[in-house]
């Protein structure tokens, strides 16, 4: 059985716990964009482009045979690649009424709060916003 | 919320700090720019002093608190007006900039040769040439309402003017030149039933009381941040958002685009599609202090001690037999308009001066106020929530000093 | 006039009072906006505490003497720009709305379909789409002089672009993307030979050396107060008198005009038919302090510290294998903008932005230079005067710990 | 013989030094506008009016056969009157080169200096100028 997004985002709390100054911090966050699986090339239209960012930032999901939600993301900046990563590690492969409902608390946790402010450009919000956007979409289907 | 003038006089520095010719300041010329509280003074302070960056485009850390302060103007002054949508709220540099950007982009997307627009005798300069220049541009008829000798709207000259292919209405809420506080529900719902938009000019009533701007329901307001206690340099236009979004760009520059090419340029969405070029940031930022001083008092009481304080001077004035009065309307904010017979207002100004009390003299800006009452200008006083019984009171002996001076 | 430094960061509070994630400020933005000296900081507060008033109108001692103060600024302008004369500049809410006056109102008066307009390929968006618009409205063509991959203009196409009928020129001093300072002499012979007329956008070249408008001889001059030490909300227009005498007004409403009638309305002379509505008064005000702190230093030798500083950053740049820059002339304000090889801007601000340090990165309103060197976006570090050898050997350090980061 | 302008602004100096409440001055500023010599109709033309006042003023000069100049002045505005007619009182029946060379000092000394800032809605400095002016083109011709 899968994870839940609780636990998911405990052990990403975990991970960084170790960490404390902003570089090892940023190092880790830019691992997991590397990590971040390759975005299907059909993918990369406008209409999944997430607003708001410097850089741009693709967020796709579509429903498996389970009902679980697989999200794909992409960014040409590979911080904010990182940061979309950290949300779909807790996101991936889980319901969508889970993933609506799910109370996102990671990024104060680990330090990173100030990224979630409207303005800072790398768009974190709108990008926890369109994640959830595409579940609630396939909750109701 | 009580209200203890007391209190509020502390708020604002320049009460106590300025001398006029060796006398205290008295300041009754409210109705041209209000006085600041000392929050909004030390908000531009603080913000040169830790947090000057442009806004809107930087991913370092002070850009982003820049920008994140100067949005939550926006949002703040949204729920001000209670609970209009941010995006609907564009900071221009004042009430005139803003009735400009309306003259100019509204009759582009919705005006032809031939419509017509409806003004006021009483509106200000700001809210009569524009639309004069609107329509040669566009061919279209100026109009104007009349107003009575109480300095009202006359009503009974509406219908007649509403049947003559009215478009757009734009008229003040409050009259700076008379005080008039206009039947403006009246004018928004006329406006519905032919069809028409309406501009309400609100320059000289947000100083005086709350504005719900959702239940007014105008197409468009305007208004100025300098006279409700806010920074120089800043104004907003608030519109309907369909509206809006076909209006074409005013201004253009960066900002306000999405793409540019030399050879196509797409523009950028709401409220940024009519804000181009670095904004007034410190003083947006600082504005917010301004509706937070008005948030802490209670308006309705502050409208009774300035309605009190009008009363006492008219009353006062009323003593001079050489005295005459312009607006003598029921529904008036905390402006008295004069003049003492045979006498230019100037002379009176000067001797007010002399005694450290500061009014205007002169057409303030409605030169066809001036002409309907055959004057070249007049004495007006106009009081705001920090003006006490005392000043009145000094003021009424001074222009019985006055009277006596000049009308011998 | 000796040139210190640590003299100078003292007049700039933000230096010691600001902090960015914990760490002190390392502040190079200044191209975007540039920082402010405590005397304009306090300036602004001591108007607002000692004669806040409308200007203009009032025979009133606090508005006369906010009024004095305010044309002060003008006349004090004027010597700095050795000598011209103060009715010929308009004060703006910033660079971008003055070339919207000179794109709306200079071809009313001058221009007749089919004229063209030559503009660069380095300008900023302020400086393009106002022209694309007045090309829309009145049938002309917008011809560009393209640039070199140093980023300077291509002087070699000029010959053959100014024989399509140009009629006017529209052209920076100084790229705010790239830095480089551009021959503006030879541009404005050019058009002289032509019987062209030239706006000159100074924006960022007044923040870094002195401009004798006199013998530039331009027709106008447009740039801001917050790129020169000076208070945001402000702006300035110099125009040919003999020009500006014959363009119509841009906004309308109060103070520029001479006689309203419903019938028919006047206007008034320079400066004032170009200023209408409450002006940015406490930010006129201020603005002189700014002129004031320039006069004090040898803007030479400031150049040179700026100079020195852009040198080094660019040497110490070099030993970075996956840097490379953009705009590589020799003739260069303080600006260097750069890219790592396959990082986003975007990632190296952010790891600046951590280490304390402010850079711009992203299109920098310049789309057209993007598209030209086939970027998203640049960084860009703007060097000042108050900046320092330190700051820049730690902004080296820094890029190389980012590109030890990005680019593994 | 006439006095000269140096000695009318002696005697106005010491006629104002015994004055020391605006209030008196201000009457008597206003007594020398009331005793102003009526300004004759047919000058009362857009022409010679003196900008920069926020009332109108008028001021006209005429050249008299023993080349001295009379001028005439007026304002809808009292106690601009009363400081255009102080002006007059010095200046009225002097020589056009005296008028163009006087230096005028009794509006520091009688404590009426700050109307003499350029922004004084009362004009005077234009006032003056005008005045000096006429005398101008009278002494070239
Ligand atoms: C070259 C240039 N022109 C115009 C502008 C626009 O100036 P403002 O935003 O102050 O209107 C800028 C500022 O970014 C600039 O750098
Ligand atoms: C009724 C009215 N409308 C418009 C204006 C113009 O406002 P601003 O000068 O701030 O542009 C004023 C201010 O004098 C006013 O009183």
């Amino acid at each position: 059985m899968n994870k839940s997004i609780a636990q998911l985002q405990d052990e990403l709390i975990e991970v960084f716990s170790f960490l404390d100054d902003w570089e090892d911090k940023y190092s880790v966050i830019i691992d997991y964009g590397k990590q971040l699986l390759p975005f299907p090339e059909e993918f990369k239209r406008d209409e999944f482009i997430v607003k708001g960012c410097q850089s741009r930032v693709w967020v796709v999901g579509e429903k498996m045979e389970n009902g679980d939600i697989h999200y794909h993301a992409d960014s040409d900046a590979i911080i904010t690649k990182g940061l979309v990563a950290l949300v779909l590690s807790i996101f991936n492969n889980q319901k969508p009424s889970e993933i609506v409902h799910a109370n996102l608390d990671f990024f104060e946790k680990i330090g990173l709060g100030s990224h979630l402010t409207p303005t800072r450009a790398n768009g974190l919000l709108e990008m926890i916003k369109r994640v959830k956007n595409i579940a609630q979409t396939f909750e109701k289907s | 919320m009580d209200f203890d003038v007391n209190l509020i006089r502390q708020q604002f520095p320049i009460l106590s700090e300025a001398t006029v010719h060796g006398k205290p300041l008295v300041y009754f010329d409210n109705a041209a720019t209000t006085q600041k509280p000392s929050s909004v003074i030390d908000a531009i302070s603080h913000y040169y002093r830790t947090e000057n960056a442009n806004v809107h485009r930087g991913v370092h850390d002070l850009s982003q608190r820049a920008t994140l302060n100067f949005e939550n103007t926006r949002n703040e002054l949204a729920r001000y007006l209670e609970n209009i949508d941010p995006k609907t709220i564009i900071f221009t540099k004042g009430t005139t900039e803003s009735i400009n950007l309306v003259a100019h982009s509204y009759p582009i997307a919705f005006l032809k040769p031939g419509d017509a627009i409806l003004i006021t005798e009483m509106e200000h300069h700001a809210n009569i040439v524009p639309w004069q220049m609107a329509c040669e541009r566009h061919g279209l008829e100026l109009l104007v309402l009349p107003i009575t000798e109480k300095g009202e709207w006359d009503l009974n000259q509406l219908p007649a003017l509403l049947e003559k292919n009215v478009k757009f209405i734009a008229c003040s809420w409050v009259s700076n030149a008379l005080g008039t506080i206009n039947p403006i529900q009246t004018m928004v719902d006329a406006a519905r039933k032919i069809g028409a938009k309406i501009l309400v000019d609100g320059a000289q009533a947000v100083g005086h009381f709350k504005i719900d701007f959702k239940s007014l329901d105008a197409d468009f307001f305007v208004f100025s941040a300098h006279k409700m206690f806010g920074p120089t340099g800043l104004g907003f236009l608030i519109g309907k958002e369909e509206l809006l979004d076909q209006m074409p760009p005013y201004q253009t520059g960066g900002e306000m685009i999405q793409e540019v090419t030399f050879e196509k340029t797409t523009f950028n969405g709401l409220p940024f599609k009519f804000e181009t070029g670095t904004p007034a940031i410190a003083e947006v930022i600082s504005f917010q202090k301004s509706l937070q001083f008005l948030n802490t008092i209670s308006l309705e009481k502050a409208h009774q001690h300035e309605s009190m304080l009008l009363k006492r001077a008219t009353d006062g004035l009323k003593e001079i037999p050489e005295v005459v009065f312009f607006g003598t309307s029921e529904q008036k904010v905390s402006v008295l308009s004069f003049n003492l017979i045979g006498v230019h207002p100037f002379d009176v100004g000067t001797i007010l001066d002399q005694r450290g009390i500061a009014i205007r003299t002169g057409h303030h800006c409605t030169q066809p106020i001036m002409q309907k009452f055959k004057v070249p200008g007049m004495c007006r006083a106009s009081f705001s929530i920090y003006n006490t019984i005392e000043e009145v009171d000094y003021f009424i002996e001074s222009v019985k000093k006055a009277a006596k001076m000049l009308c011998s």
